[in-house]
């Protein structure tokens, strides 16, 4: 009963849910990031449930079609996809002692991850040259029905993804230096753990907003 | 999908990236052949959206593994999502 | 347990010893230090958002007259004063001072831990919040002035100056909510996990003090509730400054969209702030009779079932909003139903009270005060849940007396039961018993004259935030009473004077505390006081349940968690 | 026992004897629970010898105060569901009424009235500003929106209350009772000046409004 475990991480956990407080912690803190984005696509259903016309995928823009070019954000869903897999071969890698293995996935994470955001501002700039912002252009306005409320939600929703995704490279990057040091072992490899909860949550995030955003 | 559920330490995670990219591939493809009835397409595409996070979190996030309660603990909100949601749509169902 | 305490003793101050002043008391990441820190801060916005109270009084009670030495007060400042009252109030009063310091306080001391789960992010959590209050308060400074919008924010108001005249000072009260719920959000991630993760060997979930379950639940709603609101607000700001249409009816927004969002935040957020008063009431009134809690696996079940029941009852703020009607009657039943845990819990108190042997010390004068009131605030709360009556008194001063009830009346009380109650193991120095009870007599009187009255007001049919009830002429006869309400409001206020010293006196000159003053049960006495840094010298091992008062045939009248049962070593 | 303002429309009796009845059922449990509570302060106040009993609950006792109170509560809900819906509830608005639009801003009321062809949205509508005048014992449903903020439509001798929102048409009805002028308030915060957006509802005996209405036109 009095046993003391000690898990990944260094740390000593007692009787509770027998996994180490920062992993314990991630889980929790991501449970309120699904309220966060339940609040941000809540209000985006409400309010196209709410109007009846929509720029809708697959028609061309002067019949009230979407601005938004599909086939380049399915590319980028593919690399985040492709980012959720090597950053679950690094821990995989690590689980097993193998540093060399760590490294190069979490370098590959960190490169597809920015190469994500890089993408998402090329695909702004595009779109603001368009003339769709927030407030559209007024020529936008004039095909793209629900202009402005698209506008809003799109940029709200894609914009507090993105600075999610950002985050995570911050940190994944910091974490990768530690890797280079050495720091994790086969026993001690929390953080990598940690970072990639999150890593993949952000991917999960996407695969929602990528067909309630651009596919419906 | 039976075989990785059997390796339970190991999950073949190449196995899953590529059903993950089948599944973009197919929601693209059905967005984009509209043939469909509007509310069919949005169900479909909907279902495939949840069905590519359920394995993300499932597999990625290694939650088939974990005990009861974590898995009780991660998913506590998921009622809450829905009833906001649902409560503020019939609102629009007048 | 004496033991225990001198061999802890040298070994915290050789601990001590190696942090500098600014690490031991500014930038500490001691969980007991950060309580005190939020003590100390949220204690001083209380008397700010007491000071606004005042001045918004003195408008209703004397409209349009001069406040001596201050002026009058502008409609567009009266609007400025209503919503910043509740709004420091509701996030940096009564919030952090039940949440922020007794929670920090308590659950490691109570569950046995040497500090919290993530020490940095508490620390973090601490300064985030005194950020977000420096904003909020710099908000009632700048040009175009506070936030005028009501704390609800409603919008379209809040979303387009033009509607209140206040530009920035909207915009300020956003970036400080959303900074306050990082903060919250953090602290939130800390508590559930040191109570899941880091309770001492045998402090099972049912051992745990009723304070520490309430704190428990409270943090789960924080942490699911707080997201709502930040995605909301940073909505609206976008609506306010990058031209957004989130809530702009003329661009295809919804209105009842904010309110949706604002109350799904909203009504849990009561729950925050009423929750844990009631687990700290438990606590205290068990210590004051000296009996076990009546009932306590329904204490915690009925908080549980209160916690949920929260989630799904916000539209009962918007039954005259314009919402569907039918959504209206099933918002109606499932607010009644948590009328039957709340009745469950007084009923419970009363029952511990029963056939105990009560002492009158400070802190259970103000749980028996706020068994009282919160009686009478549940029972007003009835008559909203009823949505044919709330077609009535919705936004009159029916309303501003329930709130006031269960917020003043309930949780107040109970903020100020815990300061005298855990004032001696955070200081080391008693409170003056005497000054303890004239405060709490004098409040006790003021707080009725000012609020029970409000009532009455809210039969006649009287607005909340009008500026001048003297324009209507329904109201006019009133005028008197609301008068006063003003002056009782103002003597309220002056009567919190005697806590001030004998806080801040107590601190410096008070009698020296010993390790159990209270004779109570929890672990955090059986520490010194003040515990030192880590808490307790080897971790404590919890043979028993939190609330083993007058157990016959023992020789003391209680008995701590860690004392192991008799016959056994 | 006069603590509501004078009731004058045709549901308002139904909603008052309602908040009397909580009104008792809440005032006799309020004085249940002060009495024993200051019973139990001076019966079991602390005294040098006595021991507390060590009595940990009673499910009897706890099965009872949880049933009472539901019971009570749902009673209170049927009763209100029934006024509420009377009041609320479009299907059940009277059809036979007098339809007028209501039209809030900051900070006035506009109402306009149909003209002699009895229909709204036809030339020959009248505009008022905050003065309604309405016949006695005859329904009037009035379509309510808003041009800026959410205001509130509140009148409280005829107990209605209902929000005016922005992009929003919402409807309530009310028949006076009473002939008279009575107040209407905003309830909503609505900006600077929400505490003198007020009105008059001006209730004219049948004869009386039909030549004031003829008057306007």
């Amino acid at each position: 009963m009095n046993e003391a475990i000690t898990l990944p991480g260094g740390v000593t956990a007692e009787p509770g849910m027998r996994i180490y407080n920062q992993k314990l912690g991630m889980w929790i803190f991501l449970a309120s990031e699904v309220m966060f984005f339940t609040g941000l696509i809540g209000a985006y259903i409400i309010l196209r449930f709410g109007t009846t016309a929509w720029a809708l995928p697959g028609v061309p823009l002067e019949e009230g079609g979407t601005p938004l070019a599909i086939n380049l954000t399915a590319f980028n869903t593919f690399m985040l996809i492709c980012s959720s897999v090597t950053m679950v071969k690094a821990f995989a890698a690590i689980e097993h002692g193998d540093q060399k293995g760590l490294r190069r996935y979490l370098v590959a994470t960190v490169l597809l991850g920015a190469a994500f955001v890089g993408i998402q501002v090329v695909e702004y700039i595009a779109l603001a040259h368009e003339g769709f912002l927030p407030r559209c252009s007024e020529e936008l306005a004039a095909v793209v029905p629900n202009c402005d409320l698209f506008g809003s939600t799109f940029y709200t929703m894609t914009g507090f993804h993105g600075t999610h995704v950002s985050i995570g490279v911050l940190c994944m990057i910091w974490v990768t230096v530690k890797a280079f040091r050495g720091k994790y072992t086969k026993e001690n490899h929390g953080g990598v753990e940690v970072i990639g909860l999150y890593w993949h949550f952000v991917d999960l995030v996407w695969i929602m907003l990528f067909t309630i955003v651009y596919l419906i | 999908m039976m075989e990785t559920a059997e390796k339970k330490k190991q999950p073949s995670y190449m196995l899953i990236w590529f059903v993950l990219l089948v599944l973009t591939i197919v929601e693209v493809g059905v967005a984009y052949v509209s043939s469909l009835p509007r509310n069919v397409l949005i169900v479909v595409l909907v279902g495939l959206a949840i069905w590519k996070a359920t394995l993300v979190a499932m597999y990625y996030m290694h939650l088939k593994f974990e005990r009861l309660r974590l898995i009780l603990l991660a998913t506590a909100p998921l009622p809450l999502a829905i009833i906001l949601i649902v409560a503020i749509l019939l609102e629009h169902a007048r | 347990m004496a033991t225990a305490a001198a061999a802890a003793a040298p070994l915290a101050d050789a601990h001590h010893e190696e942090l500098s002043f600014i690490r031991k008391y500014i930038f500490s990441t001691d969980h007991k230090i950060i309580g005190i820190q939020f003590l100390f801060a949220s204690l001083a916005f209380l008397v700010l958002g007491g000071v606004l109270a005042i001045l918004l009084r003195w408008q209703l009670g004397f409209p349009g007259e001069e406040l001596p030495g201050v002026g009058t007060v502008a409609p567009k400042f009266y609007n400025s004063l209503v919503t910043m009252h509740g709004t420091f109030m509701v996030f940096f009063a009564v919030m952090p001072l039940l949440v922020g310091v007794y929670a920090n306080y308590l659950i490691p001391l109570k569950i046995g831990a040497p500090d919290m789960a993530f020490p940095r992010l508490n620390m973090l959590s601490f300064w985030m919040f005194i950020q977000s209050g420096i904003v909020m308060t710099a908000s009632l400074f700048v040009e175009g002035g506070a936030a005028g919008s009501g704390w609800t924010a409603y919008a379209p108001l809040s979303a387009v100056p033009q509607y209140t005249g206040a530009s920035l000072g909207q915009q300020l009260w956003i970036l400080s909510i959303v900074l306050f719920g990082a903060s919250s959000l953090l602290g939130s991630v800390n508590y559930i996990t040191t109570v899941i993760n880091m309770r001492a060997p045998g402090m099972t979930l049912f051992r745990m003090p009723l304070s520490v379950w309430a704190l428990f639940i409270t943090a789960i709603i924080a942490l699911l509730a707080i997201p709502i609101i930040a995605a909301a607000v940073i909505m609206l700001f976008f609506d306010l400054t990058l031209g957004t249409t989130f809530f702009l009816p003329a661009d295809g927004g919804q209105p009842l969209l904010w309110q949706h969002l604002f109350w799904f935040f909203g009504h849990p957020e009561v729950y925050i702030l009423i929750l844990p008063a009631m687990g700290i009431i438990s606590d205290v009134i068990a210590n004051g009779s000296r009996k076990p809690v009546f009932g306590y696996h329904s204490m915690v079940l009925a908080i549980i079932a209160i916690a949920f029941l929260g989630w799904i009852t916000w539209g009962h703020h918007m039954f005259q909003s314009g919402m569907n009607p039918l959504l209206g009657t099933s918002f109606m039943i499932s607010t009644m139903a948590i009328a039957v845990p709340s009745a469950i819990k007084v009923f419970n108190w009363l029952g511990t009270m029963w056939r105990g042997n009560i002492r009158f010390h400070t802190p259970m004068l103000w749980a028996i005060g706020f068994v009282s009131l919160f009686t009478v605030g549940g029972l007003s709360g009835i008559f909203m849940a009823s949505n044919a009556v709330d077609i009535f008194i919705h936004d009159t001063y029916f309303i501003v007396a329930h709130i006031h009830y269960v917020l003043f009346g309930g949780s107040l009380m109970a903020i100020f039961a815990a300061v005298y109650f855990w004032f001696p193991k955070m200081f080391g120095r008693m409170m003056s018993e005497t000054w303890g009870k004239i405060h709490f007599v004098l409040t006790f009187i003021f707080y009725n004259l000012t609020f029970f009255p409000m009532h009455i007001l809210g039969m006649a049919g009287h607005m909340r935030r009008i500026y001048d009830p003297t324009q209507y002429e329904f109201l006019q006869p009133y005028q008197p009473m609301n008068r006063f309400i003003t002056i009782s409001a103002i003597l309220l206020f002056v009567v919190q004077l005697p806590f001030i010293v004998n806080f801040f006196w107590s601190l410096f000159r008070g009698k020296k505390a010993d390790i159990n003053p209270w004779q109570d049960n929890g672990l955090e006495w059986t520490v010194p006081s003040p515990p030192p840094h880590g808490n307790f010298a080897m971790t404590p091992t919890v043979y028993r349940g939190p609330y083993e008062f007058s157990v016959p045939g023992a020789e003391a009248d209680y008995m701590p968690q860690s004392v192991p049962p008799s016959g056994s070593q | 026992m006069d603590w509501l303002p004078g009731a004058a429309s045709s549901y308002a009796a139904d909603l008052d004897r309602i908040f009397y009845v909580i009104l008792a059922i809440t005032g006799l449990i309020f004085v249940g629970v002060q009495v024993a509570l200051v019973y139990f302060i001076i019966k079991y106040r602390g005294r040098k010898g006595r021991q507390a009993s060590y009595v940990e609950g009673s499910t009897k006792a706890e099965v009872i105060w949880t049933v009472i109170p539901a019971v009570i509560i749902v009673g209170i809900a049927v009763a209100s569901q029934t006024v509420w819906s009377e009041i609320k509830d479009p299907n059940h608005f009277p059809t036979d009424a007098l339809e007028v639009n209501v039209e809030a801003r900051q900070f006035a009321w506009a109402f306009t009235y149909p003209g002699a062809d009895g229909e709204l949205g036809t030339d020959d509508d009248y505009i008022r500003y905050n003065q309604m005048h309405v016949p006695v014992n005859r329904p009037v449903v009035f379509n309510l929106t808003s041009v800026d903020v959410v205001h509130s439509f509140f009148v409280p001798a005829f107990r209605i209350k209902q929000d005016a929102v922005p992009g929003m048409n919402l409807r309530a009805w009310f028949e006076a009772t009473e002939v008279g002028e009575y107040e209407l308030a905003c309830a909503e915060l609505c900006g600077v000046a929400h505490g003198l957006m007020k009105g008059k509802i001006i209730v004219l005996s049948e004869d009386e409004f039909q030549s004031w209405a003829a008057e306007q036109s």
